[in-house]
């Protein structure tokens, strides 16, 4: 009856609800708890060419309402991937999506190139946005100049849908958006974590090994919400939503606000099932409201709104 | 396998100053665990605050009621939480989680060394080596005596655990690292198993290497997914060969708790 | 015994806990709870040359440990408060300072010609970073240079401290630092709020009257405190720190990040004695550490950091 | 004088579903209060979640016990964690606050108009009203009978309320404000105060227009600080003389939650 489905970048959904890159390992680690083909869409952790250690520990920081990580892109690189991880998720009846990280655009050009060819691979996300490595494609998301001619090159080099992780540490989320928008991106994801840091009073000094780290969850959703709520009034393409989405309530104002479909990160630390309920409330919620296609209330909170 | 669930608290009792017993029903985890395995809980139920769930290790089962125990300090604000659920709440409970202790068929001797509530993951593991017909020596350390865990439950296990407190307010004074020298001393054995504050076990690690005794330690690491998947409880662990040794994250909450004594990096 | 004394400026303070501008009124609000005089400095809601009406309600927001606000800088104007509020402020024995906010810089400095000779404002806080009002300073706030030039030409018309206001809203908030301080700041408030928002998904609209607003509280200080840490160790000028302190363990990360002082806003609202009570708090910390002086842990968690 | 002080609960009662009576020991409080303030409490005591506290009107008062009671409905987060409060347990009060409805020496009939649980800050004005030996009607309304407040504690004091219910579960069948219109046609009155629903207010404000009748209305809006300082909780409100109208925002913490009913815009 309820029609949840829909349509990024060529990637069809079956619900708009993605796990967020990063928050859900490589899918297997959740297996006990919800079926993958549940998802809308299995979002990987970031991956990057070579191997990564990430950062000294402690790596994550409890705050108020919220949690700082500064896990450092820690992942066994592309190559083992593809080996160890991708042929487990193939046989699973949901669309893969892998996110790309990067410090040189010539290793996200290497990325995409080596995921190209692979079908099992339905989608890219460009992650130009970790706040926690030094050179690790911040850089990138909070310049227009290298996001854009980043962007160009990777649109030359593959034909999968290229999904850009944009980072919300910046003045203007609108001016990339539209210029990413412009350079070839066919959706845009936001938003990435906002740098944060902690202090233990007690031992004076910083919480994290890393010192600072990226704050997510709910504490960063109104944020969040007013970045997607900007920048999907101004692009064409459909956009992604994320930042602190815990209830099937938190998605409906993300898609309200103008996302075509949701992620959800820190929600699955504090439910294994927080993916499953969030489709679930959604569904609930348009039944009760006796719409029967989640695309009619898209943007829905924009009407009469002018800013 | 693991289940997310809704346990019902059968038991909630406080042994000492901070210091809880809690009981709770959940016979798919009971039926499953094994010893140095934790489970993860949500203090409170909705809300944010706090926002992550809390890792405990499973103290004790009781099989046939489908129960499982944990032992835990009240060190912070969810602990605190946590000691206020009155008896019949539910829980949200994850688990079993994490790897759990190696045994050894050839292992006739171990001796455990626990510091305070580091005996909460070692009590499981007393039961199922006696089990298995190993002799068991437990060495207890804690600043004083109110902060000894499992004296009582060793005591029905007809063990006798030597004990040792900073201020000497009971068994031998100083820490129980040097009751450890000590043992190792006049007895051989042909396995160490530890858990307690990271000084603790980094000493336990160096006096074990001078013995040449090998063993497991159970590592504690703040925790968000506890499954794996964040990668935020990476603990420094030596890999490869002497010589060419490298430092790799490993995974607290799925490559551990229980990781072998040797490859730990302690500080 | 303990001497928590700070300097500001020339602004010399008993303590390093001020009111954040917008959160304490203009005082009078508060002496029921407490003594005005135990504030290490008053500072009162901003305030522009002509009244302001303030944006349609609702105008707050609660969220994940924070609130949403949209006031607005509905104020009487300058007139007023320099016949209605100072009065009664001038002689409480509190060191005052006025938060000015403005759309245009002839209005700032129209405002700090004013108040330069009113004996009793012990120092003015700049207010370019409001997210709340279309042309409410943010403009400033985010732009370098038309940041710059308002400093340079308010040193130029008045001799009173001149405490500029920062907007966390910005790529690299370290930059405006920079060129504030050269400018001529003679210390730096930081954060004000962050641009955010909620939707009411029952009404399928805005919860704020005016669509977007300012986020503060808990949930912001992660953001707050990394802001504060990045711009202290770069500026020579002393910072004040603000964003979520609501105890007095928050407002000693703020110091030991590097703040010389802090503010506390929201806190009030939940506790109408939370200065008070951070201000006893932090007392006890440094007796029971055995520290003196509270500048003795200024940036302590700085030690042996290195980025 | 306001006061912010830890107040026990003395009595916590479901008056109907969703619907409670919370008594509290609090004598400064108490012997303060005027008809129509209220207090701002913290539902639950520390923790973020949720931040801000909650505003009640203080429904009565018990001088000589020291204790104030409110009368609250369960709409969200806040009212379901408050509802959950035993006995015995301490509240975070602030209060008295706001600026209570104003008395008219003149008057000697007034009508009150109360929807639902707006009932809450005109039982006092009743009283307090009866006291000065003026003639009170109160007309209630609700959805259904189960969302009448007061109508037991008005008939302690001798008073028959006129009742409508839209579904016609109890006394008249549809809006109060029709009743309104029915009892301005049948007798005059000096005065008319008004708490309820904000489209309630707006035709009670339209009525008595229409019959050339004042009064005061108490307002609700979201709060932060409670007390005039954050400018949040602002309200439209008409200035100025007719003809050079001009919207100004008040604050109904501070300057309200009375105000004059026609000076209000209510939407
Ligand atoms: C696998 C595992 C098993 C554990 N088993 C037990 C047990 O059986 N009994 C028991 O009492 N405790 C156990 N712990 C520690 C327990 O998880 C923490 O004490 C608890 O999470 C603290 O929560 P809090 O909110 O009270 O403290 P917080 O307010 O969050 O922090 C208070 C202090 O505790 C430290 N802390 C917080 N979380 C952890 C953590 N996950 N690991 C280590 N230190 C932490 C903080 O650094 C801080 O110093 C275990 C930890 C792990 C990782
Ligand atoms: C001066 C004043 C006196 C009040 N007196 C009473 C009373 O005596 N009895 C009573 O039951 N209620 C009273 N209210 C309303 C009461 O404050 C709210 O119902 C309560 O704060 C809701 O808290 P919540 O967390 O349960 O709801 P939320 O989860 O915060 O919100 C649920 C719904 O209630 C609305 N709401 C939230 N806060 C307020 C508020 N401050 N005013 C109006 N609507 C709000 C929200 O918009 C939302 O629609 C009064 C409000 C004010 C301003
Ligand atoms: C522990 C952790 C690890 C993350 N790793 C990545 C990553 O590798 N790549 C990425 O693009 N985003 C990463 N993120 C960001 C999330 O995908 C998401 O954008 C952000 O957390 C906001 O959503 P949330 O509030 O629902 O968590 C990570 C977030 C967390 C909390
Ligand atoms: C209701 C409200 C009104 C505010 N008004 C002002 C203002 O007029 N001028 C200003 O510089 N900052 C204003 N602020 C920002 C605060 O001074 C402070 O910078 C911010 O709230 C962060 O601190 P907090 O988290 O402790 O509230 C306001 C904040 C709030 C919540
Ligand atoms: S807690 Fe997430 S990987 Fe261990
Ligand atoms: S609630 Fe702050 S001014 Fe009314």
């Amino acid at each position: 009856m309820i029609d949840l489905s829909v349509e990024i970048a060529g990637i069809r959904m079956k619900n708009p609800v993605m796990s967020a890159s990063g928050c859900f390992g490589y899918g297997r680690e959740y297996v006990s708890f919800l079926d993958l083909e549940d998802l809308g869409a299995l979002v990987v952790k970031g991956t990057t060419l070579e191997p990564r250690k990430g950062n000294t520990p402690p790596r994550i920081c409890e705050t108020a309402a919220g949690i700082l990580n500064s896990v450092g892109l820690q992942n066994p690189g592309i190559d083992s991937v593809i080996r160890q991880e991708i042929p487990y998720l193939k046989n699973k009846n949901v669309p893969l999506i892998i996110n790309i990280a990067a410090n040189l655009e010539e290793e996200y050009i290497e990325l995409a190139r080596t995921l190209d060819p692979l079908e099992e691979v339905h989608g890219l996300e460009v992650n130009i946005s970790c706040p926690n490595v030094k050179k690790g494609g911040m850089a990138f998301g909070t310049d227009v100049e290298s996001a854009c001619r980043l962007v160009k090159t990777l649109r030359s080099v593959t034909t999968k849908p290229l999904i850009v992780k944009l980072s919300p540490n910046v003045t203007d989320i609108v001016e990339i958006a539209l210029a990413v928008e412009e350079a070839g991106a066919d959706a845009l994801s936001l938003i990435n974590t906002l740098l944060g840091m902690a202090i233990d009073v007690n031992r004076r000094k910083p919480v994290l090994g890393n010192i600072m780290g990226g704050l997510s969850g709910p504490a960063v959703k109104p944020i969040a919400l007013r970045m997607v709520w900007q920048v999907s009034e101004k692009v064409k393409v459909p956009v992604i939503g994320m930042g602190g989405i815990m209830t099937a309530e938190d998605a409906l104002e993300f898609i309200m606000a103008g996302a075509t479909a949701v992620a959800v990160g820190t929600a699955n630390f504090v439910d294994p099932r927080a993916i499953c309920e969030i489709i679930e409330g959604m569904e609930n919620f348009l039944q009760d409201n006796n719409i029967s296609n989640i695309n009619q209330i898209k943007g829905a909170a924009r009407e009469d709104c002018e800013l | 396998m693991s289940f997310s669930i809704k346990a019902e608290i059968t038991a909630h009792v406080k042994k000492a100053a901070g210091l809880y017993r809690l009981d709770l029903y959940a016979p798919e985890i009971s039926s499953e665990v094994q010893p140095g395995q934790f489970v993860h809980l949500r203090v409170r139920d909705g809300g944010y605050d706090p926002l992550l769930r809390r890792p405990f290790s499973i103290y004790d089962t009781n099989k046939s009621r489908g129960e499982i125990s944990i032992i835990y300090r009240v060190v912070g604000r969810g602990t605190s939480i946590l000691a206020l659920r009155p008896p019949h709440d539910k829980l949200d409970l994850m688990g079993p989680l994490g790897r759990p202790f190696t045994f050894w068929e050839e292992d006739e001797k171990v001796i455990l060394v626990a510091g305070g509530v580091g005996m909460a993951p070692l009590y499981l593991l007393v039961k199922a080596l006696l089990k298995k017909g190993v002799h068991v020596k437990v060495l207890l350390g804690a600043r004083t005596e109110g902060e000894l865990v499992g004296t009582e439950d060793l005591q029905e296990l007809k063990l006798k655990p030597c004990v040792a407190t900073e201020d000497g307010s009971a068994g031998f004074k100083g820490l129980v690292t040097e009751l450890l020298k000590e043992k190792l001393g006049e007895n051989s054995f042909h396995r160490l198993y530890t858990c307690g504050p990271r000084p603790m076990l980094k000493e336990v690690a160096r006096v074990a290497a001078d013995f040449q005794l090998k063993g497991e330690v159970s590592l504690e690491e703040i925790m968000a997914c506890g499954v794996g998947a964040c990668l935020g409880c990476a603990f420094p662990i030596k890999t490869g060969e002497k010589g060419a040794q490298e430092t790799v994250y490993k995974k607290v909450c799925a490559q551990g708790p229980a990781f072998s004594l040797e490859e730990v990096i302690y500080d």
